[in-house]
């Protein structure tokens, strides 16, 4: 049925053309690189938030005055917590702190005093961990590795000073840091006990930066938010669902997708001009001549001319793939990575779990294959009606 | 207007198809006006060259169409989590006045195209191009249908309203409800089964007897009752569930997409089934499909047979 | 068994001129006869023999092989007459410099449906007849003249032919060589191929080699 | 010819082999720890982001930023964030 011999010659020809068809793979096989890593690195942040999502609390509710966010009066929370379904509701204090005289913005977020007696339920996550005194401490600091670097660069390393927004200074000693595993969470993060961030921001006692509530049953997620926002018509309420439609929106599979697809399309067609516009080198048509003359068909050269372009647009494939998957998952996209992080003076450092996503992969085989065979037929058939008879003259 | 990635390589794939198909048909109309093989002028020898251009692109067509096939399939499932009411690709489709219609017609132009290809691999053997010219006035139809469905894919995707409720294939396919679906289902399973694997006998039997008119109308009606048969029989032993009804939920994940080796047997089947009926009407012309209709057809009957077995093995009982 | 009637060829030039090339050819062929075909260069030689081979379609005429025309069909079946009964030779040899000597030799088989296993059987008793054997994988453009010329006859006889176009075969053969090829020829007369052999070089027709011998001048042909 | 059409076919066929082992491998691989950690420190902040080094506060937080912040933070911050960029959740909503 097919016969292999032709499938040798095509495969032979393009081994002794190798310099004029390597171009064509290498700048293939770049693009079908660069659209995976691009797509496995967004699907792999995307599903790290996708994952952080399940363990936030449910709900976020600020209040807004005039467009802006303010701060949420305390006794909201007690209201917010009689609502049935509502396991728990925490104010919280948290803001961001700019070290003065630099560019650095650091998160600060202000957690129970407690926490250094009920640190063990976080212990996985927090390293250099001195326990012993740890209770005892009130004016205690954690900080994200990124953080803490820097701050070590201000000679800030078991203790750190911030000044508070009327300009005292306030004095932190540090009960651990983050482990780099989480960097991707807590890189600028500073957490420090409640107080301490009152204290920085100035926020009033009876006041907090917002609520958080907890939610068991996610069925009742809709319900409650409906019943919050009728309780207190001035403040935003931001899900869990609401993030996860917002991360979806801003990865964007679609419009990502889409730009790159038409980025590939436009790249193939530019590539096939570069390879097929370049007409058929003498030699191969003296070549293609001889063989009409020893009695090879324009069916013959047309089948090997189909069989070379589909061989050379798999390998381009496959290769591609290949070198996408290394280069994300095996070394961290050392380049491409950049796309994803902004410029900051705290170096982010990201860590991408695996993320394969099959859907991808079909569509860029169908985005790229069939271009490249509908684009490789007129020049086949160009190849094939070379006259054997001038050629051979 | 709804653009997911799955739609944009549709887009892609069926734009280069629409180009090429254009070349090809001005290719094709000038060879069935001036083609005249016997005189050996230079402009005759210019359309002889152009033959084999416009049969290499519609070869290309036919495998592109073959991959686009499903692939709307698929966008339409991917789909279904942005239209309130369709679980899979059904309620996608039925979202839109046009999307059944476009279905069949996408199905319709695979026998087509397909059989232009047999019909072009009959020509190259003749030594007089006997069917030359039909073959490029048959192709210029395609054509025609090549742009119908186009513009039925371009109004399926324009007026596709994504706040209207639909209805998926709980009731688009029970015997019930008025739809097209519904009413195809109005014949129950006590004739629609047997008289299935009586086409499937009477079709096997014209195969092996190499007769083409029997052949082809026995396979055409297999097409009918198989698809049917999927829908109200079968696929209820799929999902393990009487009132679940539906042709694609067959094509995911949790099914194994047990509807990618199915379907195209059926088609695949059914198609080598008419093809000698096809050629006998267009060029009188035998040829014999029948040894792979036979093996496509058995495949499907004996895995779609499968699931109502392994399930009365199993549990002892019909659905 | 070959029959040319009434064989015209004109061709327009690049610059639109209509070149006569052939004019009312007309000659019978009979099966294993050896034809010679003498002429200046330049006469239309090679155009004929591409007529007889269906590479060119005459302006005019019909060119029949066993009663069967062979100048109006569809490329596969000329292409198939070519690969089932013909072998051409050519003067500038025209083998495809990067492919090796087998290759080169087993170029007309790669379209037929004979398994790999079938060609090896057929190419190495040529390859041993012609003295090719261990040169089999080198390059052909690595070859001498003469080593190159056994390679062009080796694919000529290759698909077993009954008919052999040689266009100016020996055209830059030095003596030693042209009486090499003179013995292979005898080697044909005993295949019982019938040979249409074109050249300008007398010293063919001194040997009685050759049962008829025409003479063709600015494509006029004639039977002295 | 033949040996050399046959190690093409091969270099292809390894290069698919290599990247199914590859799809497999990766898609097996799960950080059970890294994955708890995260967890908790997330209980732990609170703040769903993830820190991807941006300038602006705004940023830092899209989840729970809204418009005014980035109106607060620099106006002309929206031509180079196009608006959609931030979560403004509002639209998202319908």
């Amino acid at each position: 049925m097919i016969n292999t011999k032709l499938l040798e010659y095509a495969l032979h020809s393009i081994r002794r053309r190798f310099w004029q068809r390597g171009v064509v793979v290498l700048i293939f096989s770049l693009l079908v690189f660069l659209l995976i890593s691009v797509f496995s690195i967004a699907g792999s942040l995307r599903g790290e938030l996708l994952n952080n999502l399940s363990s936030l609390p449910e709900i976020f509710v600020q209040k807004i005055q005039g467009g802006r966010q303010v701060d949420i009066p305390i006794d909201h929370a007690f209201e917010i917590a009689s609502i049935a379904g509502v396991a728990e509701t925490q104010p919280r204090v948290w803001g961001y702190y700019i070290l003065p005289g630099t560019d650095v913005i650091l998160t600060i977020i202000g957690v129970d005093p407690e926490l250094p007696a009920t640190i063990k339920k976080y212990e996985q996550s927090i390293a250099h961990l001195d326990i012993k005194d740890a209770a005892s401490q009130s004016s205690f600091f954690i900080a994200g590795e990124g953080a803490a670097k820097l701050l070590k660069q201000y000679g800030y390393e078991a203790t750190l000073n911030l000044y508070s927004h009327q300009g005292k200074q306030i004095v932190l000693s540090r009960l651990g840091l983050f482990i780099s595993d989480v960097r991707m969470e807590t890189n600028d993060v500073i957490l420090v006990s409640e107080n301490s961030a009152r204290e920085l921001f100035g926020t009033h006692p009876y006041k907090a930066t917002d609520i958080v509530v907890r939610i068991p049953n996610p069925n009742e997620l809709e319900t409650v938010k409906q019943k919050i926002q009728f309780m207190f018509p001035d403040t935003r309420i931001v899900s869990t669902s609401d993030l996860k439609a917002a991360y979806d929106h801003i990865f964007n599979y679609r419009s990502g997708v889409f730009l790159a697809l038409l980025m590939t399309t436009f790249m193939s067609f530019f590539t096939l001009v570069i390879d097929k516009g370049s007409g058929i080198s003498l030699d191969e048509r003296r070549e293609i001549g001889i063989m009409k003359a020893v009695g090879w068909s324009i069916n013959n050269i047309l089948t090997i001319k189909l069989y070379e372009s589909l061989y050379i647009v798999l390998l381009s494939y496959v290769t591609g793939l290949l070198a996408a998957y290394i280069f994300v998952f095996e070394f961290g996209a050392p380049l491409i990575i950049e796309l994803f992080t902004g410029a900051s003076r705290l170096k982010p450092e990201l860590t991408l779990t695996p993320y394969i996503d099959v859907k991808l992969l079909v569509l860029s085989f169908l985005a790229i294959v069939p271009l490249y065979i509908f684009a490789s037929i007129i020049p086949a058939w160009r190849a094939s009606m070379i006259d054997a008879d001038e050629v051979m003259r | 207007m709804m653009l997911t990635p799955e739609f944009i390589v549709l887009l892609i794939i069926e734009s280069v198809v629409l180009l090429f198909s254009t070349i090809a048909a001005f290719f094709a109309s000038r060879l069935a006006i001036q083609f005249a093989p016997q005189e050996p002028s230079a402009h005759q020898y210019k359309l002889l060259s152009q033959t084999y251009l416009t049969s290499s692109i519609i070869q290309v067509i036919l495998f592109a169409k073959l991959a686009s096939f499903p692939l709307f399939i698929f966008a339409a499932d991917g789909l279904s989590g942005f239209i309130p009411g369709a679980m899979c690709a059904v309620g996608v489709i039925n979202a839109s006045s046009h999307g059944p219609l476009l279905l069949l017609l996408k199905l319709f132009m695979l026998y087509f195209i397909g059989s232009w290809i047999v019909i072009n691999k009959v020509d190259g053997t003749t030594i007089d191009y006997r069917y030359t010219i039909r073959k490029y006035k048959l192709y210029l139809i395609i054509y025609v249908g090549l742009i119908l469905e186009v513009i039925f894919t371009g109004l399926y995707l324009f007026d596709l309203d994504l706040d209207a409720i639909v209805s998926c294939c709980g009731t688009v396919f029970n015997p019930l409800s008025s739809t097209l679906g519904g009413r195809l289902l109005h014949i129950p399973n006590t004739i629609l089964l047997p008289s299935f694997y009586l086409t499937f006998l009477i079709g096997l039997y014209a195969a092996f007897r190499k007769e083409p008119i029997v052949s082809g109308i026995a396979h055409s009606l297999f097409l009918v009752l198989g698809l049917l048969t999927i829908i109200s029989f079968f696929s209820t032993y799929v999902y393990q569930l009487p009132s679940h009804q539906c042709p694609f939920c067959l094509l995911q994940k949790e099914y194994l997409y047990m509807g990618y080796l199915l379907y195209p047997a059926l088609i695949a089947g059914t198609f080598f089934g008419m093809i000698p009926l096809i050629l006998k009407l267009l060029i009188n012309h035998t040829v014999d499909s029948y040894r792979l209709a036979i093996i496509f057809n058995s495949l499907f009957v004996l895995v779609a047979s499968a699931y109502p077995l392994f399930y009365f093995l199993r549990n002892g009982v019909w659905l | 068994m070959i029959s040319l009637k009434k064989i015209n060829l004109n061709v327009t030039d690049r610059a639109g001129r209509h070149i006569m090339i052939l004019k009312d050819i007309e000659f019978e062929i009979a099966s294993k006869e050896f034809v010679l075909l003498l002429g200046p260069s330049g006469s239309g030689k090679s155009s004929l023999l591409s007529i007889i081979a269906g590479l060119v379609r005459p302006t005019s005429g019909r060119v029949e092989i066993d009663g069967k025309s062979i100048s109006q069909i569809p490329d596969q079946f000329s292409a198939a007459m070519r690969r089932e009964r013909i072998g051409f030779i050519f003067q500038k040899f025209n083998l495809i410099p990067d492919l090796s000597v087998v290759d080169n030799i087993t170029l007309p088989l790669y379209p037929t449906d004979l398994t790999r296993e079938a060609i090896t059987e057929r190419v190495n008793p040529l390859l041993a007849s012609l003295e090719l054997s261990d040169m089999a994988d080198q390059q052909v453009n690595l070859l001498s003249g003469g080593e190159q010329q056994r390679v062009a006859i080796a694919r000529a006889l290759i698909n077993k032919p009954d008919i052999i176009l040689a266009d100016e075969p020996t055209a830059n053969l030095d003596e030693d060589l042209f009486q090499e090829f003179l013995s292979i020829l005898d080697r044909l007369k005993s295949l019982g191929v019938t040979l249409i052999l074109s050249s300008h070089d007398q010293r063919f027709s001194e040997l009685d080699l050759f049962q008829s011998v025409y003479h063709l001048k600015k494509g006029v042909l004639s039977h002295p | 010819m033949h040996e050399l059409s046959k190690r093409m076919l091969l270099v292809l066929a390894i290069l698919a082999l290599l990247t199914a082992a590859e799809i497999m491998a990766l898609s097996m691989r799960q950080y059970p720890e890294q994955r708890l950690a995260r967890n908790q420190v997330i209980d732990l902040i609170g703040l769903p982001d993830l820190y991807l080094g941006y300038g602006s506060t705004w940023l830092r937080h899209p989840g729970l930023a809204t418009l005014s912040t980035v109106i607060s933070e620099d106006g002309t911050l929206l031509d180079y964030y196009p608006g959609s960029f931030v979560i403004s959740l509002e639209s998202m909503v319908r």
